[in-house]
């Protein structure tokens, strides 16, 4: 249906896309893998009217096309979700999805109640229970994907775009999202879908093509491949992916958590967290689990002292009581946070990999009270050479960097204040199968090293691949503590479940 | 340099205070005409009612060559340095309508005076409202001296008369719009008054057309102050009570005269040359037109 | 549902609190405060600076600024005062072509709307930063202002023309309808247009705007031109209330405006705030300004009173708004 | 690394073409413009504005600003005068305190700092937006020196208190000194030091920087403190240069300030932006000014192709560091 020719692409020096052809037919699902930054979302902005220069021809329909902007291409039936949320934070969901497509009268003025039952029908269709009228800005991460699809699903669109749909919401949505995809392949539609979640590819596509520097190594169908030899033909050799050994859990005693509370700060008497308990040793990795909104954001946040005003408890770190107000006695204590949303919360994205990865540590590089260079890329350089950040130099602004490599430099930020509890919030959202695998050696490492280390995830197959004990959160509250060998996905599940509603 | 002089025509800086109030405006193009009509070429300059600006156009004025300066300075004070920086440099400053606080630094000062002028107008506000009644003083902007000589000039007669009482005195920027709404506000906290006085025409305008809104023109005498042209035609159509005309139109002109004279080797001008101002009633007023007298 | 519906009231009425309690102050201190005159008074003097404030909200809207409303108001005004009273002269072809007061007035709003419009061409089409560009156009038309009334004030317009500053209507001052129509228009068109809902987007998310297919430059433009219009219907209203065209009107009207949009609630980052809230900061302003005067608060206190007032408003938004 | 490295050189001089051509154009049409003596008098001219600008700057790359420059730089002046020529007497006690020059330096440095310090506190501490904070300070503090001077400039301080602002010290006006020494030291604040990172780093993302153990609202209280200190600093450059405290002094120096900053290519909402920018963009503000008073450009004419030259000067660089 769709057909690319010779496509190329470059942004002032690098090459994003080289020669790449390709044919998407409808009424298949065809997943486009491939590492981060190998060109896959580069391709998709341009099918999609988002970079109108480019090389070579997109064929629709038999016919060449030649899209100026996202309206034309929207027009002509392809539709995308982009991988970045690109919602307005401040106007409703109706008014988001109707955003640039608004049904007005001739007077320009709008017809809201036809908006709103569009939209009411497309979030029934998609399950998400909130009102059209709630503002994005109100709703959690995984809820603002959930509209990022109801917005592609307005139009009839001929050939849809998914650029990892799902990197932020729960296997419950995912299914969901499935079986809508099932119905537009029925319809004969073509469906692209880009995600870094292989067991998803499996399930829901048919064929495969690969994308590695910019240009088509492999492509072919689904059935004749597995796991492994996917991600082979991703990275060009052979990967061995890492899997849990059970190990003795070490027993010193290192951070002692107490009856954390804490409240909303809006005034109505919900409580975020309820009497959260939790130990952590010394060498150990806790892994928490639990559902979108189950709090577990607010607890590693509280832990880090971001709600002081709003939260009580009791925080011992080896035996001594602390007293966290604000960030930066937690990093002086040796609490670090890789905070979930990396863009917002944890990169200044406009400023260099250097000075991002020293930024907590500047008192260490400091010489006669002046900021020395050298010892500034001495650290930079020790921290890309030892989590393997691939960037052309210190120097390069981190925003340049694909999702994996950022995700490292936060890390590498962190672990240069030289922590002993480190919380990771979602550490592998958006990043490639083998970046994640590095990442979750990487974790391993650390706790082989004496690191206290708590990760938190809405993946379970992660959960259960790091953890040496596991704690379910539901609604604020702990709900399950599971050995890693008790723990499996039922139980955990199970636990997970709020039970109220 | 007296070689210099005689190779190349000379040239004329005028700086003024400010062009944002038609008097100045008036002054500075009196001049610029005067000063091409006795053949100089010449520029004019904005203070913009700011001193440290002034300094500015003084350094580059002496920089581009200029051999006088027709000078209406900010502050009496701060626009010294300035002068003295001229006069070292060989350039000859006359000063117009407002003085600087240095008697020999500018070849000539010619004045007019405020403050005086305010204290006769004092004298036909006393007269005029028989010595007894409640009236309203509109400032102008507080942070300009000018502002202080006029209201000191006013008060140093009218405060010795008990039966005048000010029930207001607000700052309404020599702006006719800021005296409008100003006095719009006072005649709710003070609806029974009987004169104001302006320190400028723009703003005596402004109130006289708060009164009129509020149907009190006719009772309360409005007292300006410049010889403005509006003003002049609101005299004459019984309006305004009083301006005071300051003729910057003559002043100007002895300034441009003065300068040539200068070039032409004369050194001995007045030190200060005092610019009588007059006050302007319905009374006289068929001798007066726009910033001075018919001819 | 409720939830967000109550949060947007909320956020529309942020400031009412901050002018009731300033409300209160001054009935508690003058008995002059609280009179239908006094009342007429702050609204018709209110009138201008909402005006203008309108189009700087939209501006804000969508994460601009717009520092040339001030010298567009006064070009726009002068240049109806102008051709009202001198009409266009061309004595080499012995033309001469007389104006009517509507002729004028759409001149004047026509002026305005041209300086808007190059506003916005020249931030979309340079991307020059549009604190730069109006930052120009505040000196620009300034000094047109000047060069075309050679620094002198264009009065004595005539009673017909005066009607629109000085007149009633329906026992409500010309001055005041005009405010109330654009205040009612600008709520339409923020609340139940499409433009109206980009220009939010625009503040919001600029790059998911355009991913959305919005016409970024265009609704830029627009809201630029707006504003400049906005700009030239307060230089109508000036000039018509003082039966004059100063060169110098509109002075530092932009700070005033920018306060009454954020006072208001309006984020200076855009996206967010209301017309309503730009509405009631102007308001706050109004209040402020009338109440030290009928106060008899010297002139030199003034200044440090308003400033401390102001201050006051926002923080009881903030700490009020936060409670909720 | 070599092209980040060309990349940043070129970003630090972004406006360097625009200044060049300008210098040059001004060159060919007047012979006076490129002399020795002129060249002092732009840099004396410029120096008060470099002040308030490098601390401009700063606030600027926090993602905040800052209005109340003038006023800082007004009433800190007034002070140093007032109490270098009056001293402090306490009648009731009958005590008098008189004043060194240096005292008085101090002390009006102290004021500075003050009123910066109260600056970020409120903006810290309540929330209240940084344009509205300043707004208020630019209010109270002109107040402020209206009570402390009367409304009366404080003139005649002395000759060896007018050595700062027209001396000169090995050659070169003590004023471009001032300003040189302060370049300098920002220059290694922001590039050498950990409150420079933290500064670029707070504009640049709030919300990582808190997580990264910054410490913001110590940060911004330094930062507004440090612009109010700048500004005092000018405050008694101006009142030496002038041997008189004018208490209208400053008056729309934000605008001529932020302006510097912004040409200079530093971005309005933080983190982007360089010193050496925002001295070349005072620079091109005060060549400008220079060069329309060399050519005889009448002043409102002056005032339109200011206009013009600005939005010049910023479209060249632009265009320049696209095709870069
Ligand atoms: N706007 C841009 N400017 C400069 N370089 C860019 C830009 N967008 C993408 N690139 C570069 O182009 C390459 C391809 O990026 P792209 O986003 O297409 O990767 P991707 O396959 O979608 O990766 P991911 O799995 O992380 O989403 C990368 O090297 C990236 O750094
Ligand atoms: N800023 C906020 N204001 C009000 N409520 C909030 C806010 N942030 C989160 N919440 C609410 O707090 C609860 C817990 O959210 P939290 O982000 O901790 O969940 P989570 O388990 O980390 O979920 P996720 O998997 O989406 O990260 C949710 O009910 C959410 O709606
Ligand atoms: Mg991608
Ligand atoms: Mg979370």
């Amino acid at each position: 249906m769709l057909v690319a020719e010779n496509i190329g692409k470059r942004f002032s020096g690098v090459i994003a896309l080289n020669n790449v052809s390709m044919d998407l037919p409808g009424g298949k699902v065809t997943a486009i893998i491939g590492e981060n930054g190998a060109g896959k979302s580069t391709l998709m902005k341009i099918l999609s009217g988002v970079y109108p220069d480019y090389e070579g021809r997109i064929i629709f329909k038999g016919q060449e096309v030649h899209f100026a902007n996202p309206k034309e291409a929207q027009q002509l039936g392809i539709g995308i979700i982009h991988q970045e949320l690109n919602l307005i934070p401040d106007l409703s969901i109706r008014e988001n999805i109707f955003l640039g497509r608004e049904i007005v009268n001739s007077w320009d003025i709008l017809d809201k109640k036809a908006m709103q039952q569009k939209t009411q029908e497309l979030l029934n269709k998609l399950k998400l229970n909130v009102s059209p009228d709630t503002l994005i800005r109100d709703l959690k991460v995984g809820q603002q994907q959930v509209v990022e699809i109801a917005k592609a699903l307005l139009t009839d669109s001929e050939v849809i775009i998914m650029d990892e749909p799902t990197s932020a919401i729960s296997d419950h949505e995912v299914e969901i999202l499935f079986s809508i995809i099932e119905d537009l392949r029925n319809e004969g539609r073509a469906v692209v879908y880009i995600s870094h979640k292989l067991d998803e590819l499996f399930r829901i596509a048919d064929r495969y093509i690969v994308l590695r520097d910019g240009q088509v190594t492999e492509s072919g169908s689904m059935d004749e491949v597995n796991h492994d030899t996917i991600i082979k033909k991703m990275v060009g050799r052979e990967i061995k992916t890492i899997s849990k050994v059970h190990r003795e859990s070490a027993t010193g005693e290192l951070l002692d958590i107490r009856n954390l509370s804490l409240a909303t700060q809006n005034g109505t008497k919900k409580v975020l967290l309820d009497n959260v308990s939790l130990k952590l040793n010394s060498g150990e990795i806790l892994g928490i689990f639990g559902l979108m909104g189950a709090g577990r954001t607010e607890l590693l946040e509280t832990i880090l002292g971001l709600h002081n005003s709003s939260s009580n408890g009791v925080i011992t770190m080896e035996g001594q009581p602390l007293k966290i107000n604000c960030p930066q006695q937690a990093i002086k204590a040796g609490i670090v946070l890789v905070p979930e949303d990396r863009k917002k919360d944890g990169l200044v994205l406009g400023l260099d990999v250097k000075t991002n990865i020293s930024l907590s540590t500047l008192h260490d590089i400091q010489q006669a009270g002046l900021l020395s260079k050298g010892k500034e890329m001495q650290l930079a350089e020790k921290y890309t050479a030892s989590l393997c950040i691939k960037t052309p130099s210190p120097h390069q602004q981190v925003k340049n960097l694909s999702g994996g490599n950022q995700q490292k430099v936060v890390l590498a930020r962190c672990l240069a204040t030289k922590p002993k509890v480190l919380m990771l919030d979602e550490p592998t959202r958006g990043i490639d199968a083998n970046a994640k695998n590095e990442i979750y050696k990487l974790i391993m490492e650390l706790s082989e090293a004496g690191l206290g280390i708590i990760v938190v995830s809405s993946e379970l197959p992660e959960i259960l691949a790091v953890s040496d004990r596991v704690l379910v959160m539901s609604e604020g509250k702990i709900t399950a503590e599971f050995s890693s060998s008790e723990a499996n996905e039922d139980n955990i599940l199970k636990a997970a479940i709020p039970k109220t509603i | 340099s007296s070689s210099d002089k005689t190779r190349q025509p000379n040239k004329i800086a005028i700086v003024v205070s400010t062009l944002n109030n038609p008097w100045f405006v008036f002054l500075a193009e009196t001049a610029a005409k005067k000063a091409k009509e006795l053949g100089y070429e010449s520029k004019i300059f904005d203070s913009q009612n700011n001193t440290a600006l002034e300094s500015d156009h003084f350094e580059n004025a002496i920089a581009a060559g200029y051999d006088a300066i027709l000078f209406n300075p900010t502050d009496a004070a701060g626009s010294v340095a300035s002068v003295t920086k001229a006069k070292k440099a060989g350039v000859a400053v006359f000063c117009m309508d407002r003085e600087i606080n240095s008697k020999d630094a500018a070849a000539s000062q010619i004045l007019s005076d405020s403050y005086s002028a305010c204290i006769e107008l004092g004298k036909l506000f006393v007269k005029s409202l028989n010595q007894k009644g409640n009236y309203v003083e509109l400032l102008g902007i507080v942070s300009d001296n000018n502002t202080w000589n006029r209201s000191k000039g006013f008060h140093s007669v009218v405060d010795n008369y008990p039966g005048l009482k000010m029930v207001a005195q607000q700052s309404a920027d020599f702006d006719r719009n800021k005296a409008m709404e100003v006095m719009e506000s006072i005649l709710q906290a003070h609806p029974d008054i009987d004169g104001v006085f302006c320190g400028n025409d723009a703003m005596a305008m402004g109130a006289y057309q708060a009164l009129v809104a509020a149907g009190k023109a006719d009772k309360v005498k409005v007292y300006g102050f410049d010889g403005a042209e509006d003003a002049i035609n609101s005299i004459k159509e019984g309006k305004l009570t009083a301006t005071a005309m300051q003729f910057p139109k003559v002043i100007a002109e002895l300034a441009a005269t003065y300068a040539d004279e200068f070039f032409k080797g004369k050194t001995d001008f007045p030190k200060k040359l005092p610019i009588p101002v007059e006050v302007v009633t319905t009374e006289n007023i068929d001798k007066f037109i726009a910033y001075g007298k018919k001819d | 549902m409720s939830i967000s519906k109550y949060r947007s009231t909320l956020t529309k009425f942020q400031s009412s609190i901050a002018l009731f309690l300033l409300c209160l102050a001054l009935s508690l201190l003058s008995d002059k405060f609280l009179t239908v005159d006094n009342g007429w008074n702050v609204l018709r003097q209110i009138s201008v600076n909402i005006c203008i404030s309108v189009g700087m909200t939209l501006v804000v809207l969508t994460a601009g600024i717009d520092l040339s409303v001030g010298s567009m108001l006064a070009l726009s005004g002068a240049i109806a005062a102008g051709l009202l009273k001198f009409g266009i002269e061309l004595p080499d072809n012995d033309l001469y072509i007389g104006f009517t007061i509507l002729g004028t007035i759409v001149t004047g709003i026509l002026t305005g709307s041209a300086l808007g419009f190059f506003n916005g061409w020249v931030i979309t089409k340079f991307k020059v930063p549009p604190f730069v560009a109006t930052l120009a156009m505040l000196t620009i038309a300034r000094g047109l202002t000047m060069l075309w009334t050679k620094g002198y004030p264009i009065s004595s317009l005539g009673n017909e023309f005066g009607y629109i500053g000085t007149g009633w209507f329906l026992g409500i001052p010309v001055l005041v309808w005009i405010a109330a129509i654009i205040i009612a228009a600008s709520i339409i068109l923020t609340n139940k247009t499409s433009l109206g809902r980009y220009i939010y987007a625009i503040g919001g998310n600029e790059n998911a705007s355009r991913l959305s297919g919005i016409n970024i430059n265009k609704v830029k433009i627009i809201v630029y031109t707006i504003a400049g219009a906005l700009a030239a219907v307060g230089g109508i209203m000036v000039t018509s209330r003082l039966d004059s065209a100063q060169p110098n009107a509109g002075m530092s009207y932009e700070l005033d405006s920018i306060a009454a949009v954020v006072i208001g609630g309006t984020s200076l980052s855009g996206g967010r705030g209301t017309i309503m809230g730009t509405v009631l900061g102007a308001i706050i302003i109004g209040v402020l300004n009338n109440g030290l005067v009928l106060l008899d608060v010297s002139p030199f206190w003034q200044q440090v009173v308003k400033g401390f007032v102001i201050l006051l408003a926002v923080i009881i938004d903030k700490v009020n708004s936060k409670a909720e």
